[in-house]
């Protein structure tokens, strides 16, 4: 069902764990439909200079945190803005087309964080999108 | 790596004996048991050689069994059957909250094409209430299709309680036992039914083959239509290498019923037990007495069931879960939602089943593994850490 | 005592390349294929494999192709399942008076349940009018569903004219090809064919599985309601071996149609001449060249359909009859009705339908035989008697 | 399908052929249906000296005009009269249920060429049954 790349982040998850003074915290997803991500960030001089996830959800979900983290570490905040639920599961390979779902959580709560982030440093309106 | 195959309920091995037989009837017999040369009389011989075997594990005549393409088939025939063969006479239909898809989708089917359909809810446990059941029954109920056993959770419904009241008010009883036949004891009249669900892949049998038990009298209509073949009710040349492996392995369920369903018990207990003893923050799903022998379902908090078995998995041991995830619909599980469980839990299930294919050192290995799966996905679960941090 | 197995298009014996691999894949794989696990991801892979194996004997995408317990399943997945998607749309379907009971009773039942169905006639080869279509459809019309080739009396109907016929018009068009796939070249498209009909035990492979191809697009809805299995469309767990052994006959069956083609012609030929030189008074049915390569079907005269089965079966000939008496309906065939025989010759037809078992010195053992078995027949028959003495 | 007795007296027909000063004729059956029998008889003193069919049908209407046959030659017409269909299938040692039908042409068959003696000679009324 997964190939060899998601299987190897579901297995070894990259950055799982909390950042206890995080920059930003964003959360995507609920119980209702079975997956929740939760991504923290530490913000130093406008890079993401460590991301973090925890996470509620089937192997594509941990995979996709795991695969989102690492390629947002170290990005800028503006490049890591442009970060898409696409580019992650690209990274991965591809998924199965019916848990594209699951990976979409990845990216969004990476920009929920920024977002987190922006609103309590006041850096701007509402990232859309 | 040592695999533990935990998904019985989902499908078995053949068994070996069936497997032999198969080859063997595959090699020789290739005959279309309609035709009338000695090709076709011999297929014949076999395939009512089958029904026989299988009439035997139900207490049934060779005569009321009609072979089917599976356990879905056969209950779609049973209801679509019944519905279209009485629907002058009533609209309305009994089933419960948590049968399987093959019944529930098909009432949902007539629902949607003008007949009435009550769904009945159970308890915590899975059980249908038989109060509940009587006070539905109208004057224009035609039909109760209630499952013998639930195949996630393993609770085994009041089918006698059940069978007496359908015949107290004239009404057609359906069961469908594709998870109970050659598991627990199965005799069409002492549960009286009139009509009862049965699948050769459940029982050591091969897949794409099953049967509908039909009480002498009951009139159906066919749902597919065609030839003559199975009275005209199931139409398209026989299956019969999978008839044939059907019925061996009908024959072989009923010889070693007690002695699997004692095996199985055992094993399910040490390991109900054993999960309990070492894993924090779990759910035991189902009755604690009246379930099947082979069936174990446990919720576990804070974790997801897909992440669950692909963890699972790598260790070499297959289960299946009721979560979104890991199901074709990405739907929860309809039977712990009716049971009342709540999101996290019905995503966090597994269920093991257990079966020909294992032993104690199974047990003993999945204890082993189990453990420390759950408390790895616990460790990065905002859900355990909120909740437990 | 020899023995010739004449009726090919009955059903098969297993090739013994599809017996091979069957017989491994059941030792090796149980899995299910809907289950997440190792066991149904081993599964999953060999049933995609055969999806492959069977869309390139049609020249379709593997996504194009539902596999159903047979090709009379497949006949009403594709009619039902158009019908009661498009009856907002229209409802007028177009069929032949000369279809296998699948399409034909399928149709009647939606007949009976509201549909309006054209059963367009046939000449006396068999051959359906392009014209009489033409002018059969309405605006109300949704399917056209005509045989590719008929399994009766062989005649290849003109499926590309019917194709472009409904595509000029925006009707479906669905084509049985169970006697076609496998025999004489078909291709989705260059048949233009919205639905096509497979089954696997006419081309050497298991019995109990067939497909329904799908063109991209098409919307059906399901026959027989359940899981998720075959996009919804087919739900019940997979005939995982069945479906192995159809994959593997279908490649066989492309990979050997040129050859096979012209072998069984040429014994159709042989066989056909020879039964005109050495018996009188027979009435050779069906097209003389668009014809199906293995199919031989003649009346003789006077005599009844059964008695020669029983005698030819007596030297080791299996083959078929459309007399009342052989069918299991007791009713004489519709196809030779259909072009017009009189009832005497419909009872007094035989059909032999070659394949893989068949060389020449079968055909020069029928030859043998035949003429003394219906001469013998004769010698009784009061029809003979009162006709020719 | 069928038993033994049956295919012995398919394969062996007893007392096929035509009898040409036949005392009565009868025949049951027709082309539609695909079953034909008629049966000649030859009485002499109330006895059926000579039993003859010609048929054209399926296994169990020949296997049946010979049982038939066999049974009634040799009886008195009166006992000929009484016997039926199911003493054919009988004899037999019984018939597929669906094949039933074929089998009830002997007698009948049989009781018309009686008719048709009685008629000839004016010995009674018509047979019924
Ligand atoms: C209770 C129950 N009913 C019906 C079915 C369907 O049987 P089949 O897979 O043979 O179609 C299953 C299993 O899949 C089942 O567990
Ligand atoms: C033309 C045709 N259509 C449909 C069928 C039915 O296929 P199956 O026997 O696989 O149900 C047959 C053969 O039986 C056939 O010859």
């Amino acid at each position: 069902m997964y190939n060899e790349i998601v299987m190897d982040h579901f297995q070894n998850p990259r950055n799982v764990g909390e950042i206890a003074d995080a920059s930003g915290v964003g959360e995507i997803g609920n119980v209702v439909c079975g997956d929740i991500l939760r991504v923290y960030i530490k913000v130093k001089d406008e890079i993401l200079d460590d991301v973090k996830y925890m996470t509620f959800g089937c192997g594509a979900a941990v995979a996709s945190g795991s695969m989102m983290t690492t390629l947002a570490k170290g990005k800028t905040v503006e490049e890591a803005k442009k970060l898409t639920n696409k580019d992650v599961a690209k990274a991965l390979g591809g998924l199965p087309p019916q848990k594209l779902h699951c990976s979409n959580l990845a990216a969004d709560a990476l920009h929920k964080a920024i977002e987190d982030w922006m609103n309590k440093t006041g850096k701007g309106d509402k990232l859309d999108g | 790596m040592r695999k533990v195959y935990l998904d019985h309920a989902g499908t078995t091995l053949l068994h070996p004996e069936v497997y032999s037989l198969m080859c063997e009837f595959m090699k020789n017999t290739f005959g279309n048991p309609s035709s009338i040369h000695s090709f076709g009389r011999e297929a014949k011989k076999w395939v009512d050689e089958a029904r026989q075997q299988v009439a035997d594990l139900i207490g049934s005549k060779a005569g009321e069994i009609i072979f089917t393409s599976g356990g879905t088939e056969a209950d779609n025939l049973a209801i679509i059957g019944v519905a279209a063969a009485r629907h002058k006479k009533g609209n309305h239909i009994i089933t419960s909250s948590i049968e399987h898809p093959a019944v529930l989708n098909t009432c949902k089917h007539l629902a949607k094409i003008g007949f009435e359909v009550t769904f009945l809810p159970v308890d915590r446990y899975g059980l249908v209430d038989p109060e509940e059941l009587y006070k539905a029954i109208r004057p224009e109920t035609i039909l109760i299709s209630i499952m013998h056993a639930n195949n996630e959770i393993g609770t085994i419904e009041p089918a006698e309680e059940i069978g007496r009241i359908a015949k107290e008010h004239g009404v057609l009883f359906h069961t469908d036992a594709v998870q109970t036949a050659g598991k627990i004891p199965v005799n069409v009249n002492t549960l009286g039914v009139d009509l009862l669900t049965l699948s050769s892949h459940k029982i050591y049998g091969p897949k794409g083959v099953g049967a509908i038990y039909k009480r002498k009298g009951v009139r159906l209509q066919p749902v597919v239509h065609g030839g003559g073949q199975e009275k005209t009710l199931r139409p398209g040349t026989e299956n019969t290498m999978g008839i044939v492996g059907f019925g061996k392995a009908a024959e072989i369920a009923a010889r070693e019923l007690d002695s699997e369903f004692n095996r199985t018990r055992q094993l399910r207990d040490k390991l109900i037990q054993g999960i309990k003893e070492r894993i924090p923050d779990v759910k035991y799903n189902g009755h604690p007495e009246l379930r099947l022998p082979h069936n174990v379902n446990f919720s576990f908090s804070y974790v997801e069931g897909e992440s669950m078995l692909l963890s699972l998995d790598m260790k070499g041991i297959a289960a299946s879960s009721g979560s979104a995830c890991s199901s074709s619909t990405l739907k929860p599980s309809h039977v712990l939602t009716a049971i009342g469980l709540p999101y996290e839990l019905i995503h966090g299930s597994l269920r093991m089943t257990l079966g020909m294919m294992n032993d104690a050192v199974d047990i003993d290995y999945v204890l082993e593994v189990l453990p420390g799966v759950v408390s790895k996905l616990r460790s990065f679960s905002p859900l355990a850490n909120k909740l437990t941090v």
